[in-house]
């Protein structure tokens, strides 16, 4: 039986497969945005997967949208369609319309001051490290004030001053300062901290499904290499030191995977998804440090040229692994709830 | 993705939540009862015919198998609940083990009425226990390379040879006996048959084979022309390296291939919690990457119950949980060596300590048993169509 | 040219190789001291390598003392030889006699309580894991004061209580207990914090050589077992998988090897002694988690009987690393070090 | 132990100490002057032509030379302790690395006296450089499988074919090219010579081979009917396979297998230093392992440089000093990943964000050049006697 879920999978795929090609993530490295592409799935809707129609979206999941993040990783999309989707919610959620306007997200947002007067609000501070801000129109982040409270602030970012940075996939991450940056009353939203806690968490878990895709995606690359690529009379993959580098490989991709998938499910059911989401991002950045060095290693001289698209993937997972927290920073987290607790940890799972 | 890597997400329903919690309080109140001590490799290691037919009591035991022939016709899900929870206590799980992990559904697929008559029930009780006969000295990992034979002289077979690494033999009731009954000819795997046998028959002798760790939980077990019956032969004539094989798929696919050294885990937390340590940057961090593995681990594992439940291949993802699983049993061991200095021992005061050594002392044979390193991953690699 | 030095360790090596047999080795597990060979090797004067020959010693010096104790952990050897020799040296280095009974060793020394009265001196507390407390006269140790003075105490064994403990290499390692053990003024020698450091530092440079010794025999009998065993028709050295295993236990063993060795060097240089003895027995017992697996994947299933002598040296392996002091341990003293310092590493190095 | 094992204990004499010390001041006196900025894999990517002939002035470029061709006469062992200084700096050393550490003793050992006269004092200067022309396309590891020939026209030779994964071949000046002058036969060793190539000549052109990480520091060198006299024969014709082996041999042994992030882990240390962090077991404990293993290879690679003073077979001892250094300099890498949170990027503004950028972004190279750990692991696998 092919679900409908199946059919936008295989069309989104599909889609990915023609027109994000090598030449499309090199341009965009050099900062050109694919804005065809990019025209091509917002009009398609895949920019509003999991809100409701009626409230002008595309229907479907977040478990949907999920597993269409994965596919972009798998792709290494140079698009902006996590922090898309994310903000589309988030407005969603709040009770507000669909934006017109194209929006980035942060969930960085520690050192950053809110000042309500009579007219609106002043902000101070940096938001560090905001993917495709020369892109979008606005940033999105919840920002938690000295009261305790929590909003939610949509940021014109021809008010801010932004200064060029990007990580070592030539992916540009930006630094946005405010100084004293006036926005209206309607661009902050209150929300409660739950609201704010799954904002950071959907954030998480989306950045979880790019660095699945992407595994599968060298996995997928040093499979094929392994057949095509003859050395000594016979493709190298008959190798036993290389087949068992793969059987690795595909252990980290699979598993990698399963518990993606698990955490991306865990937001239907609302059942732990904050840890399973922690523990996917501990688990798969942690993949990372294992499974790149074997995707190069059965590559060779070959994977470490430009040319070959290998590095397309591995400079990605090696951002993206630090990229909203690495698995140091989580694992202690994880660790730290684990043993304040008066449970057993058979207990806590 | 590769079709044979897709693995479903499956979650737990609330009816199976339910089950883990009796099944949790089942445990509690025996270990409140002070009925064992939590061990690693308990699977393996620890051999209880009480605990055995305590949970043959509950229908633990078998669960999966049909109501007529003792079982409960429980999900395979249900059933991965009862050997989850058995294994992360250290419950002494090992007698009844390959029964109801192996010995039961080689019989459900392939054997007489008679036999699933006869053995079933009483598996399901928790009574009666099965050995594994597939290794043979000298083989190594070439399993196909099977001496032992069956010969038919008029209407009864005469069984010669030897098994090795037969976990239990000694304690146990009956083998599964992989021989020749056919004349090896180039293809090694044709000719091969399977057959029941009383290990308390005439003919049977059981010589141990004393671990590294001092125990005895293995043996060799030679056959000096045992009688056997047509009604003992499993499935056809000839088709045992098939039928073998198929075993052998059960044995990868269970929580026993990452939980071994999993007790160790629980007292680690236990003696870390107890120490007033300003500096546990260390600890949250280390402890907190094997949580995120367990999790991962039981999340594969819970999905490969799933498939089996759908018929669906699964050996190829079993071999993978089972390399990961290894590694994690490992990797628990050197945690808990750089997060809390001590000297491990067999007969420690301290229960850390005891936990540690006999997790230790066991870890070479983490990776042998149900296929060694090497082996699954070459299963991988073929998988992959290398 | 052959040396007498090396003429020495081909000795001692001959000696160990045709007395010290796998059930020489169980027997001792089973409370059977090897009496006959102890004897052997004291006549000879191993037990007294390092010793001045004007002081009745040997000659030779520690440098050579440590080489042979190498030996020694090469054939798993059930003797107090490390502990006899250091306890011989620091009675010369105290400008003692050496003495005619039998001495232990320990260099733990936390939680005893020494106090003089006219006598002579009371001592209170327990040496844990000491060493063949069975066959030894004496317990030989350095013991701080709360005054901070040190002391090299000699305790009379029979004056004490010893519980019963063993590592899991089966090798004995018992709990001695003091309470109001009074001894006499001879057998309490001042000494400075400079030999008690040089004292613990050669008890810790002794275990490691031996599991230098044991490391470089679990590669000689997994490449004898690679050349030997064979399946599906050749020797299992010949497959890929195995071949990259043994080159990295041969990377394990080796480099373990040339630390040790510098180690033992610096005795006589003097030089960074006590840095050098720490970073060998940190990079040892952090080899070993890596070496001992492989030894035992070569080995499969033969490997983990009792009948194979391959456990008689990884069981110690396992249990010398984490004797005084794991690499945990030390690595963090190391770094401590490293990190208290105002100078870069190199500088440091 | 197999004798191919034994590494002697080397320790540095008193005034090889005092050399050091001068080194030392010598690079502190440059980088107080903003000489150079300490990097990462300095010894392949920082090519500076002015920091060569600097080093050339102090007579360390060439050093164990002869003094009639330039150099100083000088120990392996002197020379050990100034390319581990200027690894240990991250200086800028790549231009006259080749030509220092392979190509000068290639010539002393092979090469006319024509050719030392020519070439080895402008060596010694730092003031002419050599490319490695071993490799070729799609040869892979099998490096004998070369097709690029050179045929005898009369007097001269005419040089044809290509050579990849030459470092520096557009900067630098020379090649020693590994060429056919014989016809290919089943034994595919023999006919090959080495010739010294003058990379300006005509017919002979360079294509760039971007890096993934977007730097330019290897070429693919074509020839094309490049006349080449008898005069740039190195050694003997047809002894080319020999000679090349024996060159490569220089190639694993030194300092630069384990080094190549040592500038990351002096950051590192820099950073925590400064850090007011009182969970500091973690540091402490993690920093703790990366000098045991650092100590360790210093010990190694030294003993090393001690064997080749002493013209000892050493091989085999390097093929397992680059493996373990290799994993050495990652495990820096992932070891600061997990002490210090950070997105690394090659133009942050902290210097360790940047270190952290580089190190990783040429960490797959660690293993390519100078043999893969597959190709380390064999040679080991066959000096082992398997």
């Amino acid at each position: 039986m092919i679900t409908i879920e199946r059919m936008l999978i295989d069309t989104t795929e599909k889609l990915f497969k023609q027109t994000c090609t090598k030449e499309l993530i090199n341009d965009s490295e050099n900062g050109i945005f694919p804005k065809i592409f990019w025209n091509e799935l917002d009009s398609m809707g895949i920019t509003t997967i999991g809100v409701p129609e009626d409230c002008d979206g595309s229907g479907f999941t977040k478990l949907d949208a999920f597993a269409v993040l994965k596919i972009a990783g798998s792709f290494a999309a140079p698009i902006p369609l996590a922090e898309s989707i994310i903000a589309n919610w988030q407005y969603v959620e709040l009770g507000l319309p669909l934006p017109n306007t194209k929006q980035t997200i942060s969930m960085i947002n520690e050192d950053v001051d809110l000042q309500q007067h009579s007219e609106g609000w002043i902000i101070n501070g940096t938001f560090n490290r905001v993917p495709f801000t020369q892109w979008a129109d606005e940033l999105v982040s919840p920002v938690k004030t000295t009261t305790g409270k929590w909003y939610l602030l949509t940021i014109p970012l021809n008010l801010t001053t932004t200064a060029p940075d990007s990580n070592i996939a030539g992916e540009s991450r930006n630094k946005v300062i405010c100084q004293n940056t006036s926005i209206n009353s309607s661009q902050v939203i209150a929300m409660t901290p739950e609201h704010a806690a799954q904002f950071i968490h959907e954030t998480l878990l989306g950045r979880t499904m790019m660095m699945a895709g992407a595994l599968q995606q060298i996995l997928t690359m040093s499979i094929h290499h392994a057949k095509e690529r003859q050395q000594f009379g016979r493709p190298i993959g008959k190798f036993q030191a290389i087949k068992q580098q793969l059987a690795v490989l595909t252990g980290l991709a699979t598993s990698a995977n399963v518990i993606a998938d698990s955490a991306a499910t865990a937001t239907v059911d609302n059942i732990q998804f904050q840890t399973e989401v922690k523990i996917a991002k501990t688990y798969i950045s942690q993949s990372i440090s294992k499974a790149v060095p074997i995707a190069h290693q059965i590559h060779a001289a070959i994977g470490f040229t430009h040319e070959h698209p290998l590095h397309q993937y591995t400079r990605r997972l090696w951002s993206w692994r630090d990229e909203y927290g690495s698995e140091a920073f989580w694992a202690k987290q994880i660790g730290e709830n684990v043993l304040s607790s008066s449970k057993s940890l058979w207990n806590q799972l | 993705m590769e079709a044979s890597l897709q693995l479903p997400v499956s979650k737990a329903s609330h009816s199976l939540t339910e089950f883990r919690h009796e099944v949790r309080a089942f445990i509690q109140k025996e270990l409140d009862a002070g009925s064992f001590q939590p061990d690693c490799d308990s699977w393996l290691a620890g051999f209880s015919r009480e605990w055995s037919m305590k949970m043959g009591e509950k229908g633990w035991v078998g669960m999966t198998f049909p109501k007529e022939y003792g079982g409960q016709g429980e999900s395979n899900l249900k059933r991965y609940v009862v050997t989850e929870e058995m294994l992360a206590a250290g419950a002494p799980v090992a007698a009844h083990w390959i029964a109801d992990r192996q010995t039961g559904p080689l019989l459900l697929k392939y054997g007489t009425e008679y036999q699933k008559q006869t053995f079933l029930p009483r598996i399901c009780k928790g009574e009666v226990y099965f050995s594994i006969g597939l290794s043979e000295p000298n083989a190594g990992s070439d399993l196909a390379n099977i001496h032992t034979k069956a010969v038919k002289e008029s209407d009864e077979w005469l069984l010669n040879g030897s098994k090795i690494w037969t976990s239990g033999a000694h304690l146990q009731d009956y083998m599964i006996v992989l021989c020749r009954t056919e004349k090896q000819t180039e293809k090694k795997h044709e000719g091969l048959s399977q057959f029941i046998v009383d290990l308390r028959a005439k003919g049977v002798s059981i010589r141990p084979i004393t671990l590294m760790t001092g125990e005895h939980h293995f043996n060799e077990v030679f056959f000096e022309n045992v009688r056997l019956s047509d009604e003992m032969i499993v499935g056809e004539l000839g088709e045992g390296w098939k039928q073998g094989m198929a075993e052998l798929a059960f044995e990868r696919s269970g929580p026993e291939r990452f939980l071994s050294t999993y007790p160790l885990l629980e007292e680690m937390i236990t003696v870390l919690k107890q120490r007033a340590d300003a500096d546990s940057t260390y600890a949250y961090t280390e402890i907190g990457k094997l949580v995120a593995t367990l999790v991962t681990l039981r999340r594969m594992s819970f999905s490969i119950a799933q498939l089996l439940e759908e018929d669906q291949p699964a050996s190829l993802v079993a071999s993978l949980v089972k390399d990961l699983g290894n590694q994690f049993e490992n990797t628990i061991i050197e945690t808990a060596r750089m997060l809390i200095e001590s000297e491990p021992s067999t007969h420690s005061e301290q229960q850390y300590e005891r936990l540690l050594a006999k997790a230790m002392l066991h870890s070479p044979g983490f990776t042998l048993r149900g296929g060694t390193t090497e082996i699954l991953r070459s299963i991988v690699g073929k998988g992959l169509g290398l």
